[in-house]
């Protein structure tokens, strides 16, 4: 596209290295400095919501940590609360990991609730890597100990109570995939079709949010966490401020500088050239 | 000989892969997953051969009389950290060293750089989002609709733009990129169609 | 003998090979069609006379292009383009600067270019050194390639083929510097990065007729021809088919899903 | 403050790649060196654990077949030397008839064929018009040979196209802005990295 060659930045009026300054400022002050801005809670948060707190004590979840590092700041904050969520109901979970860097985030979780009592092996377990994406999520639901025979401390799955009775994904009530992209809601859907009976609910990032939204009007998805924002509305729902809530202050200042600096820009642009006229 | 078979090789191993895709027919089905698993494997080569030349480049550098000293520093570090990585993950994948060069070194310095889009993508908005023509602000428009919807503050306070942000990514954001995924789908099947064929021999 | 739902793909697939074989039949036989200007592929020229006048040199990737998976395609577009800069490199005597991120697109990359100061007449220009392999780490590949372009204060970006997260990152590194970047790719969630942050972009499928463009071969211009009336086909069944359904009736869809 | 040395590097390491915000530096290079050499490590052992599981893992167990690969495989080292340059042409030549077939799968399959068809929905509301009149804009800009030819065809080829172009635009603008949540989201993150777990500014 013949777009006007570049006037650099660094000539007309700001400078690049105090632009970045202010993002770094607009940023870090309402974290340290938090406002506690009001956060509109979506509808499909607060049905995933509901979901969860339907659930019973001693019933099954299945969770699955799709995301890599990159993918982290936007989706391991909704894993944190709707785990802290599960955790608070006494329900059971067991973790899996599709993507290889996915599977450092459960044990971070759990090392934490550890602290505050829960025990590794009844109140949760991690199986570990499973490789193949889409094949691997549909032999894990097909046979759960024939697919992950030793969890990720390297012991039979078997011999852990919170694995009793636990033979495919139908005797879980629910599945909550985490998913930075592939796989994702699309697959998750697909693979659990034969399951009817287990509930599906999803935190993805902002990106393919948008994405999941006819699985939702169709009902095969019972919630959506999108990104940091849905994260920040659950611990709303949740009636607790953690992380998530905080960095949305972070965020709302930090789109409103970029709205700033667009006008800002268009301020400079038209009286520079007004100037020029003269 | 030293091009005519290497694009036979290449018109082959591109029929057998496309003749499995539209046909069921077990021998041809059987080649090509091989020939998959194959390519794999050569790639994994290549990037043996790849990490070979670039220690050749700074093993060069360091032989170099007249190479400026910071130069050879950073060869030092480039080669010393590839070899400290290379060798104890060969040893194991889980080795304590090679765990803790990934958690302490490669992940930290990836989320850095991945977060430094957030300083680019204010200033690319600073350049790009003037209103300079019609093209120009149609772009501003969108854009300053679906920030104003995406921050959470405003959306607290004035939600019409949460609702006007969606629909501009639902509707003529959609129709775009479509448009252009049709578009592009063509050119591409012509440019491979173009290599299958053995009619472009550019890569050789 | 097809499998389900693949028989109107291969119909599309026998199509966009007939019209490119026809049309480009057509044009050897003197029916060459005329393209309409890319104001991008015009730039490439001027990019490296400016950098051959101002003693810089230039620098160029295909980011995150494959030659083993769909990326392909594109990294083949951008392998064009790569090998016709080296051709102007060698003959300005412009330093050029090609880092790669996959292991299998370097070692092609490095014959390609070499071809290029081969096709100039001027092989012994040829430096192995400056064709770079930084990793196939994605940011490490990226913080290398920002390295380069600053260090080396290069006067000319060119980015063309399939880039991920790594477009707005180099485009803006290209920005802060006084230079002319040109960049390229079709894969839609990241163009309008460079839309915003580069000088001159190349918009999704104008990538695929860089060869074309730049030769001006009646062969590949009757190819691009050919391009055009199977789009001319794909919007005929946009428009019949939405107007079916408007009536009420799934043939088009049906048909599509054969 | 952090006393984990592992922190501190991390941190560092950061704050000097940081730093080519500001102009490109010896710190940065420092941090570009190490990345280079810890992520071309890593892709070595990754491509080596292919190489024993898919190759001499494969021939050891009796797959005598997987010798081709392996062999052309090695050819690539060919690549490495001017004079034997050639002989790496074979497994390239191999993996590009590969990869332009599988291009061709995935473009006819899920951007041609399904683009198509999900763009056939029914005239009936507002957003369905924009969305079907919009992606034959955006089609139409990209005939090339048929843009300027001067025709009366072309006339109405260029006005459609036009539309494309500023369709194209608002889909740009609003992209970009959409990709300023993820963005900041991944700043956010750092940036409680380095206040919050290296110096304890974040309580």
């Amino acid at each position: 596209m013949g777009a006007a060659p570049n006037d650099n930045t660094g000539k007309k009026g700001i400078s690049r290295q105090f632009m970045y300054l202010l993002t770094v400022l607009a940023i870090l002050l309402p974290l340290v400095f938090p406002v506690g801005m009001p956060v509109s809670v979506t509808p499909w948060v607060e049905k995933g919501y509901q979901h969860v707190e339907k659930l019973n004590p001693g019933d099954k979840v299945l969770i699955s940590f799709d995301y890599s590092a990159s993918g982290a700041a936007d989706i391991h904050p909704a894993a944190e609360a709707i785990f802290k969520h599960l955790m608070d109901k006494d329900v059971k979970v067991i973790t899996v990991a599709f993507v290889a860097e996915g599977n450092r985030f459960p044990g971070m979780l759990m090392s934490a609730w550890e602290e505050q009592g829960k025990v590794y092996g009844e109140d949760f377990i991690h199986l570990g890597f499973l490789s193949g994406h889409e094949t691997g999520l549909a032999a894990l639901f097909a046979d759960i100990p024939g697919a992950a025979p030793v969890d990720s401390r390297g012991n039979p799955v078997t011999s852990y109570p919170i694995m009793d009775g636990v033979k495919t994904v139908a005797d879980c009530k629910m599945f909550i995939g985490l998913s930075g992209g592939n796989p994702g809601p699309q697959q998750y859907v697909r693979q659990l079709e034969p399951y009817q009976g287990v509930e599906i609910f999803t935190a993805c990032t902002a990106a393919i949010a948008p994405t999941v939204e006819p699985y939702l009007a169709s009902g095969q998805i019972v919630g959506l966490v999108g990104g940091l924002k849905g994260a920040a509305e659950y611990e709303t729902v949740m009636g607790y401020a953690g992380k998530a809530s905080a960095n949305m202050d972070a965020q709302s200042f930090a789109h409103l500088l970029v709205i700033g600096f667009i006008v800002a820009g268009n301020i400079i642009h038209f009286t520079s050239k007004k100037n020029e006229g003269n | 000989m030293r091009t005519e078979v290497p694009v036979a090789i290449a018109v082959i191993s591109g029929f057998i892969i496309l003749i499995a895709h539209f046909f069921n027919i077990a021998p041809i089905q059987a080649a090509a997953t091989h020939l998959q698993d194959w390519g794999i494997l050569i790639a994994a080569f290549a990037i043996v051969v790849s990490a070979a030349n670039l220690l050749m480049v700074h093993i060069g550098r360091l032989s170099n009389q007249r190479e400026e000293a910071w130069k050879k520093v950073n060869s030092v570090i480039v080669i010393g950290l590839f070899l400290a990585t290379a060798v104890t993950g060969v040893i194991s994948r889980d080795h304590h060293v090679f765990n803790w060069l990934y958690d302490r070194i490669m992940l930290p310095l990836g989320v850095t750089f991945v977060s430094m889009n957030m300083f680019y993508l204010v200033t690319a908005a600073f350049r790009a989002f003037r209103a300079q023509s019609l093209e120009a602000s149609l772009l501003l428009g969108a854009g300053i609709i679906v920030l104003l919807g995406n921050a959470p503050v405003v959306e607290a306070f004035v939600p019409w733009f949460s609702k006007a942000a969606t629909w501009v990514m639902g509707a003529p954001n959609m129709a775009a990129q479509r448009g252009l995924m049709i578009g592009a789908a063509i050119g591409a099947v012509q440019t491979g169609l173009r290599v299958i064929c053995g009619l472009d021999r550019s890569y050789l | 003998m097809l499998p389900e739902g693949r028989l109107f793909e291969f119909l599309y697939l026998i199509i966009i090979g007939f019209t490119m074989f026809y049309y480009s039949n057509q044009a050897k036989k003197g029916k060459v069609p005329k393209i309409a200007r890319l104001p991008a592929l015009d730039a490439v020229d001027e990019a490296v006379g400016r950098c051959a006048e101002m003693g810089k040199p230039l620098f160029f990737t295909v980011g995150s292009s494959e030659i083993t998976d769909a990326s392909t395609a594109q990294t083949l577009a951008g392998l064009t383009l790569m090998k016709y800069v080296a051709t102007l490199a060698a003959r300005y005597d412009v330093p050029m600067w090609v880092v790669n991120r996959y292991g299998a697109t370097h070692v092609v990359a490095m014959d390609v270019v070499k071809q290029g100061y081969l096709e100039a007449g001027r092989p012994e220009a040829f430096k192995p050194e400056q064709v770079l392999f930084f990793s196939s780490e994605q940011f490490a590949y990226a913080a290398g390639c920002a390295g380069i372009m600053h260090r080396e204060q290069v006067g000319a970006a060119f980015m063309v083929g399939q880039f991920m997260a790594e477009a707005l990152y180099l485009a803006e590194s290209a920005a802060a510097l006084d230079c002319i970047s040109i960049a390229g790719t079709a894969r839609a969630t990241q163009l309008h990065f460079f839309v915003a942050a580069c000088d001159y972009t190349l918009i999704a499928e104008e990538i695929f007729v860089i060869s074309a463009y730049l030769t001006q071969d009646p062969a590949q211009l009757g190819m691009v021809r050919g391009g055009d009336i199977c789009k001319v086909i794909a919007t005929i069944l946009i428009a019949v088919g939405a107007i079916s359904a408007s009536l009420g009736s799934d043939i088009i869809s049906s048909i599509i899903s054969k | 403050m952090s006393t984990d040395l592992g922190i501190w590097l991390s941190a560092l390491l950061s704050l000097a790649a940081f730093s080519f915000l500001i102009k490109e530096n010896k710190f940065y290079n420092i941090a570009e060196s190490a990345f280079i050499g810890v992520g071309t490590g890593y892709a070595f052992v990754m491509a080596w654990s292919n190489i024993q599981s898919k190759g001499f893992g494969q021939i050891a167990q009796g797959d005598y077949l997987t010798i081709v690969p392996v062999l052309l495989g090695l050819c690539l080292f060919g690549k490495m030397s001017k004079s034997t340059a050639w002989i790496g042409r074979y497994p390239a030549a191999m993996l590009m008839g590969m990869g332009s077939a599988i291009a061709i799968r995935g473009a006819v399959q899920s951007e041609l064929v399904r683009q198509i068809a999900a763009t056939c929905v029914p005239l009936n509301s507002v957003n369905n018009i924009i969305v079907v009149v919009g992606t034959l804009a955006t089609v139409s800009y990209f005939l090339f040979s048929m843009k300027s030819t001067g025709s009366q065809l072309s006339g109405g080829i260029n006005a459609l196209s036009k539309l494309g172009r500023w369709v194209m635009m608002v889909s740009f603008g609003a992209a970009f802005a959409n990709a300023t949540m993820q963005r900041c989201a991944q700043l956010i993150d750092r940036l409680r990295f380095l206040f919050e777990e290296w110096i304890y500014l974040i309580r």
